[in-house]
């Protein structure tokens, strides 16, 4: 089991053309992930790497029943691309794009609410159920089937998070990387239910980074239930208040948003908050126990 | 993007706000000049820091001599570690009250908000702290945008003065217009304020306008320099790398933003100052490093340098060659400690082995090895 | 019984410090309405013929647990006076503005629906439940207790219609104005459904006229229900095409809205279409019968 | 507010929105004048109606001496009763392909609803009649707008030229922004052509303002008085009557426009021929009863007049008093026939009986008498 994607995932790429999605295209391919179909706006009829391309999301998805969308537009136009895959019914919409302008986050929000999709991102590194499928650009090589799941609002972190887990002989369900832009699709809270409801996932390792309230929220979520055990990592604490760092999330405005209140969140919740990467792997290693001949 | 407060005010009165009468002047003379046409004005430094007016950089002028000298005083001022380089000399205003008006990003909500507070002229942030309930807040669905009803509920709950009402109304929509059409992340009015007079004017203004829109507003891109409070940081913006320059003398390199200050986190976990954010998102070719260690160089204070690089899609080898081709063309002057993983590190380190760039086993062994090379002890935290 | 208002409805009205609003209010209290509130920001605390002001709708629902709301406000504060008060909750909400922009009201229409309120109007007269209560501009003296429902695009038509019927000696349920403009809350259809469902009402006379295609869709709804038998009238039937009369509702363009297609439509649908006002008022003489003394 | 082509076009050119370069002349010199400067040209009749071409509203003109004799056969021109006044000088364009694309409001959807047809340049309601399916329909939600994927959808399924499709998208949505900036009822472009070149240009344009949103757009104020075919309705509009002139000889004033309306079908059914519609909402006051009499004999067609008034708010008495005390100060010379019910019909009618107003029973009666007067025959219909 897993959450979000798995074998029966059928995705579309839209921007499947330009050199991003043409990459990782072919990356996902080589990860095994069912991609049946590609979108580029005038080049409909034509193949990148054997996959068919439609020039519109709604012909893409009548023509091979889709369930999943993740986009590679460049910002400007990042919102129109999220707004026509949740208009074409597509449940799954994950969005790579880095730097769509906020004012257009807002609106898509809602209109992906109405429309009942769910959004992962946008600026995010996408999500991998380990050993059955990969959707965005998370690099293939790192992962191991298990019973770990991760989110996280960083990318490289997600990375040498996995590799940590991996490197342990430690695997993992899905892995989800939610995003650093301010508004983003799916919060930490909304994943950590999904994996409290997975039979298949034993324990969630959270990261998190300074910025917003994300992070406050899932500790609340935490303290609320008692689901499966969090290990968590924030990223960023010692950074100055009101600097931002790379990510449009990544920003301390004043007290809100400071890492020590998300660490004090998380330790009152019963999460432990772990000082680096191998500290987290370490952590798990001990709840979870690890696999023998690892 | 931060606009310092004579442009954002320019917004406002584009969207039809009043604001008091004002000028930039970058010399004393000019200054001057300007007063002698207003009358008594306050010279204000445009500077993007908090505390501006306890650090002396606003002064009261009754005549255009006193302009002048007070411009003179407060023109080449530091405040913060910022230069003053240009005043806005504005006309001064009798105020009888003094109320607060901002707009900014809800994040949990996914909404922009509407806050307003009778609490004006003070730092809004110690009022949200202290006196919660002074701050009405109104959320603003993006389908609808903010409508004239919720202004109206929201002026009445903070109690504004009824009488400048219809004044402070038309401000509030000013201030939601600017924020919209500008794709700004804040727009804030502080104080804004109800003269002797009964008129409401916008006697402060902030906007922030959200980096990755400004492809949509090219009518602002000639303020992006003044927006930047450091020169390192407009020429890293100028190369499109994400950097940030902090006080301490290690500078860091990781790729990504949450490696970045992972690393930065390490650092000063082993008893380092980080001198920098710097996040080398583009890749592994020689160019993009070595742009990226001119930048981090740019800092006088840097003694060494912390490299991250996670082997991602871009593979470890490719970091280490890009690396060795940008240090060859370059004159390095400071140690630099690496700690390379991910995919092919093991091929990366192979390359790197036996170089001045020879990789560290872990993060925390790098900032161990700089703070020792530059004659720092380090502190006993951060086993890993 | 009744539909929309009755001896429950607990009346707001927004604009009472105006010229129209204090006038009306004036006759809703004089016809029996349980007026218990006026908005007028500003003017929050004052009294306008012993019924209480308010600054705002929130406010007034909050103090008053009114449960419908009529607006008198000028066009171009008509719409944020409408998503005020769906905003405030109030289920039922009358606008008899003029002149409100269109685009405005695409934009009310939407907000209304989501807020889950009933909108009539705009630019309509307002209901009145003979006997019970009165929403809006009608004529006090002209209404009957009785059994027929009356709904109409028209103001003036709806008073003739009302005092044809009166003056027969049969009584009406309730009469609804649905209002001229292009794009209104409430339909003919809207407000068939809810004859329909009242067991008090026996027949219902529809008034429409040239323009749009509402009477179209009611026909529709007629054929496809087995309900309370409906008599008609169009007005404007000599009016040429690509006229603009008066309402920006009563517009020919082209075959659309053209009144041949009216008249067809509601033969087809089994409608009875009358050719004066007075021959509705045999009609339904015929059918319902006219009560003993009249 | 119907807007004349070169209206329209202007404000397509400010969305940004390619348009054949023109300009407007009054004399057929000024016309010369232009086509000196633009080349070959299209003389083409400023009027509010369809079927100009066909009527000789329309020359081609290869020299400036061919445009100034064309526009002298144009303009003055009666083009269904109305004369041109004004002639749009426009460089000829070489046309490939020919679409329809337009934007009206939907009132069954509660929405607006762009409308695209690859067959264009010819009469669209007669395409929708003869081919529904050539017209590709996209709803336009008022929440979010029309969005580009939206114009996008619809151009592939409308068959639109690949080639020329950025031009064409960008049309479309600088056609939506005027439907949206300017509050337009209706904004359309017929045909929507594709150059030699491969360009995409408005080549003809129609826009049709919300009388209602007028107040929000002052800058169009101006077109008012070109956009009335006919000077009554100016000068009712002036005034504030809903007044439509029409073809008859009977004028009717009515307090509403169903009423109105079916004071005009009662007259046509009794054999008469209503001169126009008037909707003398405002009340009984002499002053506004005056005014509606005064428009409804601006027409010298008129030979008498049906006046049906319904007292609802406005009282019977009330009414027939306004009525006197205008008649008072007027001379008017044809026959009034007045209809009088509802509130306080018995005093209005007591008030008018015995003054050349004396009431009718009926409307029917009242439409009768007039014809009677003016001595044409009545028609069985109507009983009443």
């Amino acid at each position: 089991m897993s959450i979000l994607i798995d074998k029966n995932t059928k995705l579309l790429v839209q921007g499947i053309t330009g050199r991003e999605g043409a990459f990782h295209t072919e990356q996902m391919l080589a990860f095994g992930t069912n991609l049946v179909g590609g979108i580029r706006p005038g080049k409909g009829g034509a193949e990148v790497l054997g996959v068919p391309v439609f020039n519109t999301v709604a012909e893409a998805t009548r023509e091979t029943g889709a369930n999943a969308w993740v986009s590679f537009v460049p910002g400007p136009a990042s919102g129109d691309a999220i707004m026509e895959a949740a208009a074409a019914g597509i449940p799954l919409l994950v969005a790579i794009t880095e730097r769509t302008p906020v004012h257009d986050e807002t609106l898509v929000y809602r209109y992906v609410s109405e429309h009942g999709a769910r959004l992962i991102g946008p600026n995010c590194p996408g999500l991998v159920s380990s050993g059955k499928s990969k959707v965005g650009i998370m690099p293939n090589n790192l992962f191991k089937e298990g019973h770990v799941g991760i989110v996280s609002r960083s990318g490289t972190l997600t990375y040498e998070m996995v590799n940590e887990l991996t490197r342990r002989g430690i695997g993992q369900s899905t892995t989800v990387g939610i995003g650093g832009d301010p508004v983003i699709g799916t919060t930490f809270t909304d994943v950590l239910k999904l994996f409290d409801a997975d039979p298949d996932t034993r324990l969630v390792v959270l990261i998190g980074e300074i910025g917003g309230t994300d992070e406050e929220l899932a500790a609340e979520y935490i303290s609320s239930r008692s689901g499966k055990p969090v290990v968590a990592f924030i990223s960023g604490r010692t950074a100055p208040p009101g600097k931002r760092m790379g990510h449009a999330g990544a920003i301390i405005t004043g007290g809100q948003g400071g890492p020590e209140h998300k660490v004090q969140a998380f330790e009152q919740a019963g999460v432990p908050v772990m000082n680096t990467i191998p500290e987290v792997g370490e952590k798990v290693a001990e709840i979870v126990g690890v696999p023998a001949g690892a | 993007m931060k606009l310092q407060e004579y442009v954002a005010k320019d917004l406002l009165r584009q969207a039809g706000v009043p604001v008091p009468a004002g000028e930039v002047a970058e010399t004393p003379e000019q200054a001057e000049d300007i007063a002698r046409r207003l009358g008594p004005v306050a010279i204000k430094a445009q500077v993007l820091v908090g505390g501006r007016g306890k650090a002396g950089g606003i002064k009261l002028a009754n005549t255009s001599e006193e302009a002048r000298s007070a411009a003179g005083q407060i023109l080449g001022m530091d405040i913060k570690g910022l230069t003053v380089e240009k005043v806005l000399v504005e006309q001064q205003v009798k105020i009888a009250r003094e109320y607060y008006a901002g707009i900014t990003l809800d994040r949990a909500n996914h909404r922009f908000l509407l806050m307003l507070s009778s609490m004006g002229g003070v730092d809004i942030e110690e009022v949200a702290a202290e006196h919660p309930d002074a701050i009405i807040r109104a959320e603003i669905d993006p389908a609808y945008g903010l409508r004239s009803f919720q202004i109206r509920d929201a002026m009445f709950a903070a109690g504004f003065d009824r009488s400048a009402s219809s004044g402070l109304e038309k401000i509030i929509a000013g201030l939601y217009r600017v924020l919209d059409d500008k794709d700004a992340m804040l727009a804030e009015i502080n104080p804004l304020s109800v003269t002797d007079a009964g008129e409401a004017i916008a006697a402060d203004a902030k906007v922030d306008i959200d980096d990755s829109a400004l492809y949509r507003h090219p009518e602002l891109a000639a303020y992006e320099a003044e927006s930047m409070t450091d020169p390192i940081e407009l020429y890293a913006s100028q190369h499109g790398v994400p950097y940030v320059k902090l006080d301490g003398n290690i500078g860091v390199i990781a790729n990504g933003a949450g490696l970045a200050m992972m690393t930065m986190d390490v650092i000063k976990r082993v008893g380092g100052q980080p001198a920098n954010f710097l996040d080398v998102s583009g890749g592994a070719r020689a160019e993009v490093v070595r742009t990226a260690i001119e930048i981090v160089l740019m800092d006088p204070k840097v003694e060494g340098i912390v490299m991250n690089i996670f082997g991602g899609i871009t593979r470890g080898d490719e970091v280490a060659r890009g690396l060795l081709e940008a240090a060859g063309t370059m004159d390095i002057k400071v140690p630099i400690a690496i700690r390379i993983a991910g995919t092919r590190e093991e091929e990366g380190r192979k390359l790197l082995e036996g170089t001045q760039f020879t990789p560290e086993p872990t993060l925390v062994d790098a900032a161990r090895t700089i703070l020792r090379k530059i004659g720092e002890p380090a502190a006993a935290g951060g086993q890993r």
